[in-house]
């Protein structure tokens, strides 16, 4: 384990960044499959997140203790035991899902459980190895987050214009859109939900520099 | 004769109207954002055949073993991950075997190659839509060959992304997004009115 | 290789605008202290009794400058007697709008043009001769007839589209190897062996928009534009000013100093009379229709914007001629050819750091 | 000097980006006189609305970009003017509206606006209203029958002969009436008539080239004649899927859309073809009665590799010239020698 891999308050800020910043699916441009398709009705988004929750935490809570064991353990094994955990992981998330709507696991279809297989933890887990426990586990919460954040706001403007509704509830809005729920549009919509965070990202970054230099500024003259 | 022309259409319609990438989105995350490079592309996408196929058809065989046994229901989905670890366990154990250079290498490629949406699509719709072990595999072939065509597709999108003046905040995985978007909804007027399951 | 030339060229069909510059006489406007420089030397006045090798001598002692390419009349025709040149081509092709300096002397000095040539033949070993004319003048005057032999030398005429005078060689190659000898130098050249007149004076003409009486003039070296406007009168105050042709020529940014030279040919006073605007490139790959040299200025341009200069050899930017076809026919009048030429000189500078670093 | 930072050339072309757009407004002009000949205001009020949201879309994207607009630049009134013409007269607003919105935003400016485009907007804009709303699309009132301008149109409307087609069986409609474009359809596109008008004007004026479209009418007609996929004879068939299928006003306005089409001559007959063995595969195997615009899109793919390879392709073709030429001249100097 490295000392720099473990400071607090660079695992804590590199943490947050994963949320909007460095947020996992719109500027990383992990787990876009289920984020693209999935993503039709708010419902779907949410059991995303839910599975993608169930998966993530406690897989890269593995890795991080797999990281204790001996050098001579080549690292496709814990990549397999990783595999393992993630694939049983499927079973208390989908009688989870179960509470949120009944046909959820349905609707998704294939996307529910292909999450087990996402992205986020393939790539991130050997980092993980590296980590404590307690990093790793970190790491999972602000990844969940920021996947969350992407998916449910992605969703909610989905299911508003496919089907004006929002959670099931009918809304009134001037026109529908049908074809919002279909796969091209999903790709559009992640597209430009990464175009519009990454343009806020830049907007706010201006801000924040504009601030320091008015406080520079003011000091100076003080 | 006719379950060779069978086959084939089966295969184009992997390979075309249910394209892995333009249809489903799979595997969309190796394509756009894993720095593999175009020859580490190809590879991917050979292994990725590979692997589709061979589980396809194991997700076949584990299927007509269990049958429809109603509370494996829950399993299921574990069970064909399963399949795709004891898989990658095995080529990994032949490859550090034999190979070990190449393989320290190469073990990404490798690793995402066997665990993406993909390889397990292939199992599940494999299974859904009932395909005998032939026809599986065709399926399968075609499934993997789709990942290679989409990434042709959007190689040249690439480069003609790269002399457009696109606007800072689309630059990079946006305007793919979009790109690839695009051609989904051409494959639209091949595919019709259906949503992706 | 000639219907290749001539109707397959690519290129743009030009208005010519040559009118009535050429079908005026030609003037001579002279400085006092420069007229009739002569140069000493023993040799007869007659060109029947000199040999090549002192007709060579003569251009030398006399200076002349070839206005085609800009150098030195007796080392281009030392050169082209080496490579035994087979034909002798007196170049007044003049393809560019507005400039008619080396069709408007061959058409008023015709016995000195044709001397000239046959001289410089016999300097170079004998080959065939010819005058070569643009075929293209489809604005002409009446009375402007252009003859099909000018002092008994055949005259042949460059078929074809704009940028015709890069590919003049083609037309000729048959025969064997060619040599260009613009017809201004061989007029000179005939001053100098019959007078032994120094070139003191070049072949210009004045005309553009704003120039109310557009002539050919002979000038001497070293008059400024402002005093030729003066000879030929200004309609209107000029928008800017060019010396050279108006395709290829450069902006003279101050007029009253800019020293008129063997190699300006024109001074042109241009107005434009609409506000020029700037379009974004709309993409339609009119400039790859008409580049003379096959290539696709679209695909150029969009690099040198990006500042992505590696990515221009494949499109064989060398091979660019810099005739400014594709920003004559650029719908959203971007500047190619100019941007062009900046990527070049920034290449060259580019590879110089290389090899020096 | 009174006018400054003049380049050579110093003599330009009269033509400029606006009139060369301004040549494809006109030319559709003609089509939304027979829009409302056929059916009244209500086509024109649909194409007006069409192309006000596509300015005012194009004004808004160039600010949110952070640049100046331009009112010189009027390609967002092509595709805006075009779209409707593609549609039912009966169309709701909120379609074309949404089309062109759709085109402008997420075609045009996510790739950096005019001349940049990697797809069509109008095929885009088209496509997504397909997708969305198949029914308001492609279901068309009679002729003549003068629907309302502003109200939405729900009665009288039914399929074009274009689905009898999609469906394999052949149309009842007489053929005269085909060919002067009195049957339902498209509002702007029946009259097959005044499409070939507008190409011949579009061609005489040099807004577009000649290379793509005949490639692409080439193809189609040889494969209608044929390859009939209805049962009749080839003729028949050629003139059932002109008249009746948008390729006719896709391969004249949407193939030369000048941001799309490759620039090189002989990639524009790639092109070309290309663009019509998609657009005959998707008519065998799609599933949509109107497919040239989705085969456009996926053409459009290929738009900028066809160039690179005809460039390609170029090089060698010039290496190989100048060698042989002074290998030839070479050989020429060794025999007088």
């Amino acid at each position: 384990m490295l000392p720099e891999q473990n400071s607090a308050k660079r695992n804590l800020r590199s943490g947050l960044n994963l949320i909007f910043a460095q947020n996992p699916v719109l500027v990383t441009g992990f787990a876009l499959a289920p984020a693209v398709v999935g993503t039709f009705t708010l419902k779907n988004g949410t059991g995303l997140s839910l599975v993608f929750a169930m998966v993530t935490i406690p897989v890269l809570f593995l890795a991080s203790l797999l990281g204790m064991l001996p050098e001579k353990v080549p690292q496709f094994v814990r990549t397999m035991a990783c595999v393992g955990l993630a694939a049983l992981m499927l079973i208390p998330a989908r009688l989870l899902a179960r509470g949120i709507a009944p046909n959820l696991f349905d609707s998704l279809g294939m996307y529910f459980s292909s999450m087990a297989l996402n992205s986020v933890w393939l790539l991130r887990a050997p980092l993980c190895q590296e980590k404590k426990p307690i990093w790793a586990l970190w790491e999972g919460v602000c990844h969940t987050i920021g996947f969350s954040v992407c998916v449910l706001a992605v969703s909610a403007v989905r299911e508003l214009l496919a089907y004006n509704t929002l959670w099931g509830h009918p809304l009134s809005l001037p026109a529908k859109f049908p074809a919002i729920a279909y796969a091209f549009a999903g790709f559009i919509a992640v597209g430009t939900a990464a175009a519009v965070l990454r343009w806020s990202i830049d907007r706010a970054h201006d801000v924040a520099g504009l601030v320091q230099r008015k406080r520079k500024k003011w000091r100076v003259g003080r | 004769m006719n379950t060779l022309v069978g086959l084939f259409s089966l295969l184009l319609t992997a390979l075309v109207l249910e394209n892995a990438v333009f249809s489903r989105a799979l595997d969309l995350t190796a394509l756009l954002v894993v720095p593999f490079g175009r020859k580490g592309v190809l590879l991917f996408g050979l292994i990725l055949t590979g692997v589709t196929t061979v589980s396809s058809l194991a997700a076949t065989l584990l299927n007509a073993a269990i049958g429809g046994w109603e509370s494996v229901l829950y399993v299921r989905p574990v069970l064909y991950i399963l399949i795709l670890a004891v898989l990658y366990g095995l080529v990994c154990l032949v490859l550090n075997w034999k190979k070990k250079e190449w393989f320290s290498s190469h073990s990404m490629i490798i690793t995402i190659a066997f665990f993406n949406c993909a390889a397990y699509g292939a199992m599940a719709l494999t299974v859904y839509s009932g395909f005998s072990y032939l026809e599986s595999m065709a399926y399968g072939l075609g499934l993997g060959l789709s990942f290679l065509l989409a990434a042709f597709l959007l190689e040249q999108g690439r480069r003609c992304l790269s002399i457009c003046n696109i606007p800072k905040a689309f630059r990079g995985l946006p305007a793919e997004l979009v790109y690839v978007g695009l051609i989904s909804l051409s494959l639209y007027g091949l595919v019709g009115h259906q949503l992706a399951a | 290789m000639k219907w290749v030339a001539g109707f397959f060229t690519r290129g743009i069909i030009l208005e010519q605008r040559k009118e009535p510059a050429l079908r005026r006489k030609l003037r001579t406007f002279l400085n006092a202290n420069y007229a009739g420089m002569l140069f000493d030397s023993n040799l007869p006045c007659d060109g029947a009794a000199l040999s090549g090798d002192q007709i060579i001598e003569i251009a030398r002692l006399a200076n002349i400058v070839d206005e085609r390419d800009g150098l030195f009349l007796h080392e281009k025709l030392t050169k082209a007697k080496k490579m035994k040149i087979r034909v002798a081509v007196g170049d007044a092709i003049d393809d560019e709008p507005y400039v008619s300096s080396q069709m408007n002397p061959l058409l008023f000095l015709q016995k000195e043009a044709g001397e000239g040539l046959r001289l410089a033949a016999k300097a170079v070993g004998n080959p065939k001769i010819y005058f070569a004319v643009y075929k293209n003048l489809s604005d002409l005057d009446l009375k402007t007839k252009i003859p099909k032999e000018i002092d008994g030398v055949e005259v042949r005429r460059i078929h074809g589209r704009y940028p015709a005078e890069f590919r003049t060689m083609d037309d000729f190659d048959a025969d064997g190897p060619t040599v260009l000898i613009g017809v201004c130098s061989l007029i000179h050249l005939y001053r100098a062996v019959y007078e032994h007149r120094i070139q003191s004076t070049c072949f210009v003409t004045v005309a553009g928009s704003c120039v109310a009486n557009p002539t050919n003039l002979e000038v001497s070296i070293g008059m400024t534009p402002t005093q030729l406007f003066e000879r030929c009168g200004l309609a209107e105050e000029p928008g800017y000013v060019i010396i050279g042709g108006s395709m290829t020529g450069e902006i003279c940014e101050d007029p009253d100093h800019y020293l008129v030279g063997t190699m300006s040919r024109a001074v042109l006073a241009l107005r434009d009379e609409e506000k020029k605007r700037r379009y974004q490139c709309i993409g339609c790959g009119r400039c790859a229709e008409v580049c003379p040299e096959n290539l696709t200025p679209f695909y150029i341009n969009r690099y040198i914007e990006l500042g992505r200069y590696e990515a221009l050899a494949f499109y064989d930017i060398h091979r660019c001629i810099g005739c400014g076809t594709c920003s004559y026919v650029c719908p959203s009048k971007i500047d190619i050819a100019e941007h062009i030429k900046q990527a070049k000189g920034e290449m060259k500078r580019r590879r110089q750091e290389r090899e020096v670093g | 000097m009174l006018q400054q930072g003049q380049k050579a050339p110093y003599v330009r072309n009269r033509d400029s980006a606006f009139t060369v757009m301004m040549d494809v407004v006109i030319a559709l002009i003609p089509l939304y006189f027979m829009a409302f000949f056929f059916y009244g205001l209500r086509a024109l009020m649909l194409g007006l609305a069409s192309a006000a949201a596509a300015v005012v879309s194009d004004v808004a994207c160039t600010l949110l970009e952070g640049k100046k607009p331009y009112p010189r630049d009027i390609s967002p009134l092509v595709t805006g003017l075009m779209l409707p013409l593609m549609m039912s007269a009966a169309v709701p607003y909120y379609v074309v509206i949404s089309a062109s919105v759709f085109a402008i935003v997420f075609v045009k400016h996510v790739f950096g606006g005019v001349g940049q485009s990697a797809f069509n907007p109008a095929a885009a804009g088209f496509a997504f209203a397909v997708a969305c709303w198949p029914t308001q699309v492609f279901s068309y009132p009679a002729p003549f029958s003068a629907p309302p301008a502003f109200q939405a149109v729900t009665e009288g409307l039914s399929s074009s002969p274009a689905w009898n087609l999609f469906q394999g069986g052949v149309p009842a409609e007489d053929v005269l009436d085909l060919l002067l474009g009195k049957f339902l359809g498209p509002m702007g596109l029946t009259n097959i008539l005044v499409l070939a008008t507008c190409l011949f004007y579009l061609l005489f004026r040099g807004a577009i080239s000649w290379q793509a479209p005949a490639a692409f009418f080439g193809i189609m007609v040889v494969a209608m004649l044929l390859f009939p996929r209805i049962p009749d004879t080839g003729p028949m068939s050629l003139v059932y899927e002109a008249t009746t299928g948008m390729w006719v006003f896709g391969g004249i306005f949407m193939l030369n859309e000048p941001g799309t089409l490759p620039k090189r001559s002989s990639s524009r007959l790639a092109y070309g073809a290309l663009a019509a063995i998609f657009t005959i595969s998707f008519q065998r195997f799609g599933r949509v009665e109107q497919t040239f615009a989705f085969a456009l899109l996926l053409t459009n793919v290929f738009s900028f590799t066809l160039d690179r390879y005809s460039e390609r392709l170029l090089r060698r073709l010039r290496r190989v010239y100048l060698a042989t030429r002074t290998k030839l001249s070479e050989k020429k100097s060794a025999q007088r020698a």
